[in-house]
């Protein structure tokens, strides 16, 4: 039997992994973009696993919601990757702290 | 004025909303159609529409009590009237200082015009927000299209790099934001703010903690708060002008909405954690904020700094975790915004394409170059800084009695202590202002009648709301009840 | 040959199990690959096994949405967009911080509180050691769904709708190029055109011969 | 019109200054002549503020009350008692010396100088007139503006240090005094004085509130060890600006105390009062030896107004270790009686002094004392006003000077031997620091070729320091209608300082 | 008794130097000459009939308000008068003083640009005098003994351009600021006693206030503080050791000043107010061992100097220190009468000798140095004869008046069984020797012998008393002063002479002073005196058989011999005692003590508070220290936000895993 908790504790792990490989990388932002990706996952994990347990949709519903949203922003988020690296010759995040401070 | 259940559609509370998103494709057509002939037709479109939204919702959208429409997950209620109200008037006012600033750019397009307003929407959806599922639906759309305004200057690689951090975070932060909601959620089995408001009843319980821990960091993200800030003055110094004033100004609305709403409303069973949790993140942002924006030399820089203070100021309203505090930030907030909107809108109107006017020493001499802009800023500085007769100061004062009343003394003499830091890099640039000379002819400043109007406006009601600060005082606590 | 309850049971679990480990490993796999190309098999891979553990919760609907929108659309442009920005890969080998050790201990931190609470079961009096409702015979996710997006969810449907314009509007804000060295039509010009604007009808005089 | 008079005397120079403003640089003639007027007139206004003044009375006249921020219940509420009258016709009267002295000083932004001072005249005028303590703190802290901006712009070579300092220091004491206020306020539910006057506070409250006020009243006043922005301000600013500072900026710091810390936190001011006494008559002390050395003028007379003010906190605070050393009263109100004449005293001669140095730093550009000497040679009418004023300085009887730390040291006899002597070394003290400068400065032989082309006087210069001139000697000779003055409400406070606010 | 007219008194200068000084150039120096010599001569004539009202005419004491000053705690503080005997003594004196003073100055000034200031101050002195000596309370007292201060400061700096001049002026200001220092503590003493400042109610309280310890200095008794603490401010103003130092210097003054201020009236200001005080000072016998010790070393040490000054005027100031130690003494051994009564005499001898020393500094076109001088007599009759009168009644010569008040004090002195009265009385016993000592050198050197002035004229030019060019040149033969310069002589001479005579009966051993001096029984020496008292020409007859005379011949004896018969006896003297000369000629170093060691220390203190205290811990290390480790801080911070993505990430994990386990650890 799955239960709740063995979810959580998947997504859990996801949710950590995808934190840890934000600042694991840092020489490619489209793998921060895929970690995001993660991230996200790792919340739908939750989502489906309240909404089976409690047996209401809501939380599937959501989760639709969050795909459709995320696909949206991947998108977006491709799109500034590609206007920075035409204005920069590189998407390593070494090169990208002209701002600080 | 109307009361919904007296007009016939019970959407009519909506039309805010409504008319956004049919503005939104209007102008998004007209652009298509006609704006590659006619450069600033969009824009013009799009203040109309503004004006128009605001006029309908001063029709429509002010109701007295509470509203809920579309199975729950829309709610209108006194508070959403005037942040809406607000947000329509902030956002006219931001476009109003952009259009020079983007004609000399290369940026005005209708693109951009549609993005703000579907920000705008954003905002809209945030501040009605009832449910989880629209807060996050909000956050989003604002958020999505703010990312595309940062890196809309093409030309610029630092804009493009403020867009990919803020980007990046912002992802992490919604990611964080879903987490937290779903924990919530399965707790209570609901969306539903109210809903959750109404199961949840068990303050310190671990699992209550794991998801407010979670979605107190997205909030706290969105804001600025620190530790969770460092986008702020990467965004806000690397976006187009314009955009750090949009940024900088109208998204605040929907932040204090957000916190508002999730937090205050969402789980007040659970205030005495949340409370706990943003008080450390109040102290580390008023410290952070006011030191750091002391070393910078960049202004907007330096405003995104002394943004992260403010913030803290606003958080402090929600650490006190009660109706007197939530009133106090939400005047804060649109004190902040309005005092926000002058002083970017002071660098967009002093600059000229080539000269970013961003720098701190681009101020020197300014009262000779131009007067008005000069006293505008000054009026801004001293406000921000807390000196009456100007309106910053009642914001704080708001915000210190509501921490007496719940006697946070510690945080009094903290939140007074930093804001005098803070007094100095305000103080700083006017100093640079009227004391110092410009070292050599810089370029002129905007000069269209309109938008110095709008200056002297903005201006104006930093220095008629601190002298008579009855009214929105008032109608902050009105609508926060 | 239909399994005994517990028998699926016990399947569902192995394979849940399973699913999970490779789930995990493709998410390793994800953030230590040394070459994004392969991060994004990975990624594909771990939304897969998602999938598969979605069905397994009897989320089929959503599970089938996360391969055709993930695996067939978001990849594929992460895939595209990777090769389209010809990064020299070789430059892009992976390299850790100097501080990776504090990222993984702070992973390890976070996993450690979340399976705390989720191991605490002090969740609000929510007991998370229960396995999931059971649908009833002839349940489908996907209608249920269906039933509620358009109906119920008009509101957020609506908004998922402006986000999506959003996407476009910004993609193509942002990335769209008009060089203007290149040749291109004019479709409107074109069409707006006038016989007369074409056709120039000269009037010839004619010449006498003398 | 005595309805609305305080209002008229706020106001009118306010609107004057912006008028002035508005006028711009360009008018600068119109707008010297409408400040002087209108700073003319406000002093004109001051004479039935004096003349219809109840003597008999500790209360509140010419009280106007408006809602203001009803939900707060602060009003804008003014009024006038003994110890703030006084201090509003002082404003009124050394803002006139300043508004001539600039008259052909300043040519840089003249129209901003001008509205300036005027606005700073009316916002002066309110923190004294304000009875409604946040109406006060609207005014004190809004006064702070156009100071920064008169120090900043026509200031010195290093006028930026100064007057962020000056800004910075005294915004430091003030917000938390807000704080106080606020907290009051969630107490009281009212941002009435009076109300916080009447508002029972444990000791532990009054001891926070009290150092609250401290930290505000001390650095205005100044008081050792905050202090330090003074030297700096007064140096930098223009002599105008040094002026104001001196006249009536630091007044505010006493006044505070007055109406402040002892109506509200008595019991903090009983268990505490040797703090401030110590710390006054470490100013009395240690100033006037530092003052001695000082190689700058502004700077000596800058901390001469120190070593003064220390009088008016000691005068203030003096009466629990009266109460303590006899079990009795006596004495009390004279010692508070000492500080308010000190403060009224204080403003005249110090702007008398900052005047005389403004008049030879226009015609030299240098406040260095080693840059004279013998000015009386070239400058016999101004030696003569220099040293009447430095004497004055030095608490000479018959100068308005005299009147204050005499009563203060009679009053602090009573307190103990200490207290008296070691403040009465200020007479030694205060003619060293005061009459070497005047040595160097006015007598020899004439120092250089710039002192030997100094010319004297003009009629402009005369007019406003024989006018100080006559006030400083007319207090001196007969203080009887200004002690008259303050007397119901001295005799109040005095009540009110030793009555005890613990609720039981 | 007419309250106008004793306002008119202290007035009719007060106008007269308004006038003078405000008005001078209008009214020019003839009108300034005349209005206020008018002013003082109406002054005197009322100060004179109000002495014969009193005396004479039996008028009872006046003391009254004449208006109130202020109103404080019920105090009433008020300007009044209080005119006994006592007073009007006192007042009669200081006018009579004040008109020869002015009428002097007409030839002494005449070609000085600061003419009319001149008299402008002298009448604004005499008015602060009155002022001075007329109050009946503390307040006025104090501000009459702060005024002539000021005025006698403004007076030593009249010549402002000399450095000397405006050294002198700044530190006889100081010097009577320390004294002040203590008078005012014993006014406020007297006050927190009373909580009044008029005298009588001191006076009433006396005894009670003797009852009094107060708990300073492990407890001392109230009275004693008190009279001692005036009595600083009466060694301030009467410079009394160690606050005299400032009295010789002060003859950088015009010479009409040291006669009338520094000589006659002012610095016997507090010999006035501790006379005035006899109800305080008569219950602490502690006081008055102070004050008779300090006098008496004051009157031995002093004229000790005055036998090694060259300077003429300086001699005589050392001289009036000396008599003014005299008065003190008589004041210390309760001879109250006896004080004021040679505060008399020498006011009329005294302003004598100075004045004839400016008559001969005149004469010498304003040479000071007596070693430049000799055998003037000739040239200068009416000067020497006038200034041997001042000269014979200052060595106490029996029937000039200095006799009948000097012997008084000297005599007093011995009867007097305080603590300290053995010393006092061999201190001004021998001083006796001395007065006569540096009397007759500065008779000897300046009239008689040779006529050194003749060979001085090669360096002339050193030393000038008028700081502005003089006209004359030509002419070095030393001549006789004008009319209006010799005729103050001679109307100073005449009471010099004959004053003591007539009125030692009344005012010494008679009841002239009634009730305005105040002796226990069991202090008044006079009393004792008195009851010996045949007459003054016995009393001078039985002076030729006293020590005292007998000492002042000797002390005549030695200055022939060493000043005009041998003077190289006194160079070889000088060389033999090398030390003591050198401690006598460097004023037994109290000024180099002042200047190298106070000064010096004062100037420290205020450099090391200054730059230490101020601007090294308050400045350097509170002020800047917190804005600049504010600003350290906000670099240190800013570097936290390195531009790097993942450090930004890094941050906003951490803040959410610290968070979490913050508060799961709580919980």
């Amino acid at each position: 039997m799955i239960t709740v908790a063995d979810m959580l504790t998947l997504s859990g792990v996801l949710f950590a992994l995808a934190v840890a490989g934000i600042f694991l990388n840092r020489k490619n932002i489209i793998l921060l973009l895929m970690c995001v990706e993660l991230l996200l996952l790792s919340a739908n994990f939750n989502f489906i696993a309240f909404s089976r347990m409690l047996g209401d949709l809501t939380g599937q519903v959501f989760v639709f919601f969050v795909l459709t949203v995320a696909a949206a922003e991947s998108a977006i988020g491709l799109a500034i990757l590609v206007v920075l690296f035409r204005e920069r010759r590189s998407i390593n995040v070494e090169d990208l702290n002209t701002l600080k401070g | 004025m109307l009361d919904p259940s007296n007009t016939l559609n019970p959407f009519a509370v909506a039309v805010p909303e409504i008319f956004l998103a049919a503005a939104i494709c209007v102008v998004l057509l007209f652009e298509a159609f006609f704006g590659a002939k006619r450069r600033g037709a969009t824009a013009t479109l799009t203040l109309f529409v503004l004006v128009i939204g605001a006029a309908l919702t001063v029709v429509y959208a002010n109701v007295t009590q509470r509203v809920v429409l579309f199975d729950g997950m829309y709610v209108a209620d006194p508070l959403a009237y005037v942040l809406k109200l607000a947000g329509f008037l902030i956002v006219a006012w931001v476009l109003l200082y952009s259009r020079s600033y983007l004609e000399n750019r290369d940026m005005l397009k209708g693109e951009y015009y549609v993005l703000a307003l579907t920000a705008l929407l954003g905002i809209f959806v945030l501040v009605s927000a009832d449910s989880l599922l629209t807060i996050y639906l909000g956050v989003e759309l604002l958020a999505l299209s703010v990312y595309a305004m940062v890196a809309f200057d093409r030309e610029s690689g630092i804009a493009a790099e403020s867009a990919m951090k803020y980007f990046v975070l912002g992802a992490i932060a919604s990611g964080m934001l879903l987490y937290g909601m779903s924990i919530i959620y399965g707790l209570t089995g609901t969306l539903s703010l109210d809903g959750i408001a109404a199961a949840l009843h068990s303050p310190s319980d671990l699992g209550v903690i794991l998801g407010l821990a979670f979605i107190v960091v997205a909030v706290a993200f969105k804001f600025g708060a620190v530790p969770f800030h460092m986008w702020l003055p990467d965004v806000y110094e690397g976006a187009p002008t314009s955009v750090t004033l949009f940024v900088g100004t109208a998204p605040k609305i929907a932040y204090f909405a957000l916190a508002l709403r999730l937090l205050a409303y969402g789980v007040p069973g659970a205030a005495i954690d949340w409370t706990r949790m943003l008080m450390p993140l109040a102290v580390l942002t008023l410290v952070v904020g006011n030191v750091v924006a002391i070393v910078q030399s960049n202004i907007k820089r330096m405003l995104a700094y002394s943004t992260i203070s403010h913030v803290g100021f606003i958080v402090l309203g929600f650490v006190a975790g009660t109706q007197s505090g939530y009133t106090a930030a939400l005047y804060y907030m649109l004190i902040y915004v309005l005092m926000a909107l002058g002083a970017f809108g002071v660098i967009v109107l002093a600059s000229r394409k080539g000269f970013e006017a961003d720098k701190l020493d681009d101020y020197k001499g300014m009262y000779r170059r131009d007067p008005l802009l000069a006293l505008a800023m000054a009026m801004l500085m001293f406000s921000m800084a807390g000196v009456p007769p100007f309106v910053g100061f009642w914001a704080k004062l708001r915000i210190i009695q509501a921490l007496w009343e719940t006697n946070h003394l510690g945080l009094v003499i903290l939140s007074l202590a930093v804001s005098v830091v803070g007094a100095f890099y305000y103080l700083r640039v006017v100093k640079l202002m009227y004391f110092d000379e410009a070292p050599e002819t810089l370029p002129a400043t905007v000069r269209s009648t309109g938008v110095r109007f709008a200056l002297g406006i903005n201006a104006a009601a930093v220095l008629v709301l601190g002298i008579l600060p009855a009214p929105l005082l008032d109608l902050c606590s009105r609508i926060i009840g | 040959m239909p399994l005994t309850g517990e028998a699926t049971a016990v399947l569902v679990e192995i394979l849940f199990y399973l699913f999970a480990t490779l789930l995990v490993a493709g998410a390793l796999g994800v953030i230590t690959a040394r070459n994004p190309v392969y991060s994004a098999l990975f990624l594909v891979f771990a939304f897969i096994n998602s999938a598969g553990i979605w069905l397994l919760a009897e989320a089929e609907f959503l599970a089938i949405v996360l391969v055709l929108v993930y695996v067939g659309a978001v990849m594929v442009l992460f895939l595209f967009v990777v090769m389209m920005l010809d990064i020299n890969l070789a430059e892009l080998r992976r390299g850790f911080t100097r501080f990776a050790w504090l990222g993984w201990l702070t992973a390890l931190a976070l996993i450690a509180e979340i399976t705390t609470v989720v191991w605490t079961r002090g969740m609000a009096g929510v007991d998370l050691s229960k396995g999931f409702v059971p649908e009833p015979a002839g349940f489908s996710n996907t209608r249920a769904l269906g039933q509620v997006i358009y109906t119920r969810y008009a509101y957020p449907f609506e908004l998922a709708a402006v986000l999506l314009v959003v996407a476009i509007v910004a993609a193509i804000a942002l990335t769209l190029r008009r060089r203007p060295g290149l040749k291109s039509q004019d479709i409107s010009l074109q069409v707006a055109v006038r016989a007369e604007d074409r056709v120039r009808l000269v009037k010839v005089a004619t010449e006498k011969r003398s | 019109m005595h309805d609305h008079l305080l209002s008229i005397l706020i106001w009118l120079p306010i609107g004057a200054g912006i008028l002035v403003l508005m006028l711009g640089e360009g008018n600068v003639r119109a707008g010297r002549w409408l400040a002087l007027l209108a700073s003319v007139a406000t002093l004109a206004l001051c004479v039935p503020l004096w003349q219809d003044f109840s003597t008999h009375t500790a209360a509140y006249q010419f009280v106007e009350k408006a809602a203001w921020i009803p939900r707060f219940h602060a009003y804008y509420a003014l009024g006038v008692d003994g110890i703030s009258m006084p201090l509003i016709v002082l404003t009124a009267f050394m803002t006139i010396p300043v508004i001539i002295d600039g008259w052909r000083v300043i040519t840089k932004r003249a129209a901003q100088y001008y509205a300036a001072f005027m606005i700073m005249e009316g916002l002066m005028i309110g923190v004294f007139a304000a009875t409604d303590a946040l109406l006060f703190y609207f005014f004190w802290e809004a006064m702070l503006i156009p100071m920064f901006l008169i120090i900043g712009i026509w200031g010195g070579p290093r006028r930026v240090y100064a007057t962020i300092k000056f800004f910075l220091y005294t915004f430091l004491g003030s917000v938390f005094m807000l704080a106080a206020l606020i907290y009051m306020y969630v107490k009281a539910g009212s941002y009435s004085i009076a109300a916080f006057q009447a508002l029972p506070l444990t000791l532990t409250e009054q001891r926070w509130i009290f150092f609250a006020f401290l930290l505000a009243f001390a650095v205005k006043v100044p008081m050792w060890p905050v202090h330090t922005w003074l030297p700096d301000a007064h140096v930098e600013a223009p002599t105008g600006g040094s002026v104001i500072l001196a006249a009536i900026m630091l007044k505010m710091g006493g006044y505070g105390f007055l109406r402040f810390s002892l109506p509200i936190a008595p019991d903090a001011c009983r268990e505490l009062n040797m703090l401030i006494i110590t710390l006054s008559l470490i100013a009395v002390i240690y100033i006037g030896f530092v003052a001695i050395v000082q190689p700058d003028m502004k700077k000596l007379i800058a901390y001469s107004s120190i070593a003064h003010m220390g009088f008016v906190t000691l005068g203030a605070f003096v009466v629990y270790a009266i109460v303590r050393a006899s079990g009795g009263l006596q004495g009390a109100a004279m010692g508070m009686d000492g500080a308010m004449v000190q403060m009224v005293s204080h403003g005249l001669i110090s702007g008398a002094m900052f005047l005389c140095v403004g008049v030879l730093y226009d015609r030299m550009h240098s406040r260095q004392i080693a840059d004279y000497g013998g000015v009386v040679n070239t400058m016999p009418i101004f030696a003569a006003f220099m040293v009447l004023f430095a004497l004055a300085n030095t608490g000479l009887p018959g100068t308005s000077g005299f009147v204050g730390e005499f009563l203060v040291i009679l009053a602090s006899f009573k307190a103990g031997f200490w207290f008296a002597t070691l403040a009465a070394v200020t007479l030694i003290l205060g003619a060293c620091y005061s009459l070497w400068l005047v040595k160097r400065v006015v007598f020899g032989p004439v120092g250089n070729d710039h002192v030997a082309k100094l010319t004297d006087l003009d009629g402009r210069e005369f007019l406003i320091l024989g006018a100080l001139a006559v006030a400083v000697l007319l207090v001196g000779i007969w203080p009887a209608p200004l002690l008259k003055v303050m007397e119901p409400t001295i005799h109040h406070l005095v009540a009110q300082a030793v009555a005890t606010k613990v609720p039981v | 008794m007419n309250p106008h007219l004793l306002i008119a008194i202290p007035l009719a200068p007060l106008v007269a130097a308004v006038i003078a000084g405000l008005a001078g150039k209008f009214i020019g120096r003839a009108g300034a000459h005349t209005i206020t010599i008018a002013g003082v001569a109406l002054s005197c004539a009322l100060s004179l009939y109000v002495l014969k009202q009193i005396y004479w005419g039996g008028a009872a004491a006046f003391n009254g308000p004449v208006y109130t000053w202020l109103v404080s705690d019920g105090v009433h503080i008020q300007v009044g008068f209080l005119i006994d005997r006592l007073t009007v003594l006192m007042m009669s004196v200081v006018t009579f003083v004040s008109l020869c003073v002015h009428v002097y100055t007409i030839g002494y000034m005449s070609d000085d640009p600061g003419y009319t200031r001149f008299f402008s101050y002298i009448s604004l002195f005499t008015f602060a005098m009155l002022m001075l000596v007329m109050s009946n309370n503390f307040m006025q007292l104090f501000f009459g003994w702060e005024a002539v201060g000021v005025v006698s400061y403004l007076l030593i700096g009249f010549w402002y351009t000399r450095p000397s001049a405006i050294f002198a002026n700044l530190k006889a200001f100081i010097v009577n600021r320390v004294g002040d220092f203590g008078f005012i503590i014993g006014i406020a003493a007297v006050f927190s006693y009373t909580h009044s400042l008029s005298y009588e109610a001191a006076f009433a309280a006396a005894p009670h206030i003797a009852a009094q310890t107060l708990p300073v200095f492990g407890g001392v008794n109230a009275m004693s503080l008190i009279c001692i603490a005036l009595f600083i401010g009466a060694m301030g103003k009467s410079a009394q050791v160690p606050l005299h130092v400032w009295l010789p210097d002060s003859m950088e003054g015009p010479t009409p000043i040291s006669a009338l201020i520094h000589a006659a009236t002012m610095v016997t200001a507090g010999i006035f107010m501790v006379a005035r005080m006899s109800p305080l000072f008569e219950y602490s016998d502690t006081a008055l061992s102070f004050v008779l010790v300090i006098g008496a070393t004051t009157a031995f040490f002093m004229g000790v100097l005055g036998v090694v000054m060259n300077d003429i005027k300086r001699v005589i100031a050392y001289s009036t220190l000396s008599q003014l130690g005299y008065m003190t003494a008589a004041l210390g051994a309760s001879a109250y009468s006896a004080a004021i009564f040679h505060l008399m005499t020498h006011a009329f001898f005294k302003a004598l000798l100075f004045l004839a020393a400016g008559s001969v500094i005149i004469g010498m076109h304003h040479e000071q140095d007596m070693r430049k001088m000799g055998g003037l007599g000739k040239y200068m009759p009416i000067t020497a004869i006038t200034c041997w009168i001042g000269g014979l009644a200052l060595v106490a010569t029996p029937f000039f008046s200095g006799f009948y008040s000097k012997d008084a004090i000297i005599e007093a002195v011995g009867a007097s069984h305080l603590w300290g009265a053995t010393y006092a009385y061999w201190c001004v016993l021998l001083g006796a020797f001395i007065t006569s000592l540096y009397t007759f050198r500065l008779l000897f050197m300046t009239f008689h012998g040779e006529e050194r002035f003749r060979h001085a004229q090669a360096d002339h030019g050193h030393g000038h008393d008028h700081g502005h060019a003089h006209g004359d040149h030509g002419a070095h033969e030393p001549h006789e002063s004008p009319l209006v310069v010799t005729l103050p002589l001679i109307a100073l001479a005449i009471p010099s002479v004959l004053i003591g005579y007539f009125t030692v009966g009344h005012i010494l051993y008679g009841s002239y002073f009634g009730n305005a001096i105040q002796v226990l029984p069991a202090h008044d020496v006079l009393a004792h005196m008195a009851a010996e008292y045949h007459g003054p020409a016995l009393l001078a007859l039985h002076g030729f058989l006293g020590a005292p005379f007998w000492l002042a011949l000797a002390g005549l004896g030695t200055a022939w011999l060493f000043f005009l018969k041998r003077p190289q006896l006194a160079d070889a003297a000088a060389k033999r005692f090398g030390w003591l000369h050198r401690l006598l000629i460097e004023k037994y170093y109290f000024d180099w003590f002042n200047e190298n060691v106070l000064a010096r220390l004062t100037r420290g203190v205020g450099l090391g508070l200054w730059k230490a205290g101020d601007q090294g811990l308050i400045d350097g290390a509170m002020v800047n220290g917190t804005a600049s480790s504010v600003g350290w801080f906000g670099g240190v911070v800013r570097r936290v936000q390195s531009g790097y993505l993942y450090s930004y990430a890094f941050w906003i994990v951490i803040g959410l895993a610290a968070l979490l386990g913050w508060f799961l650890v709580r919980a």
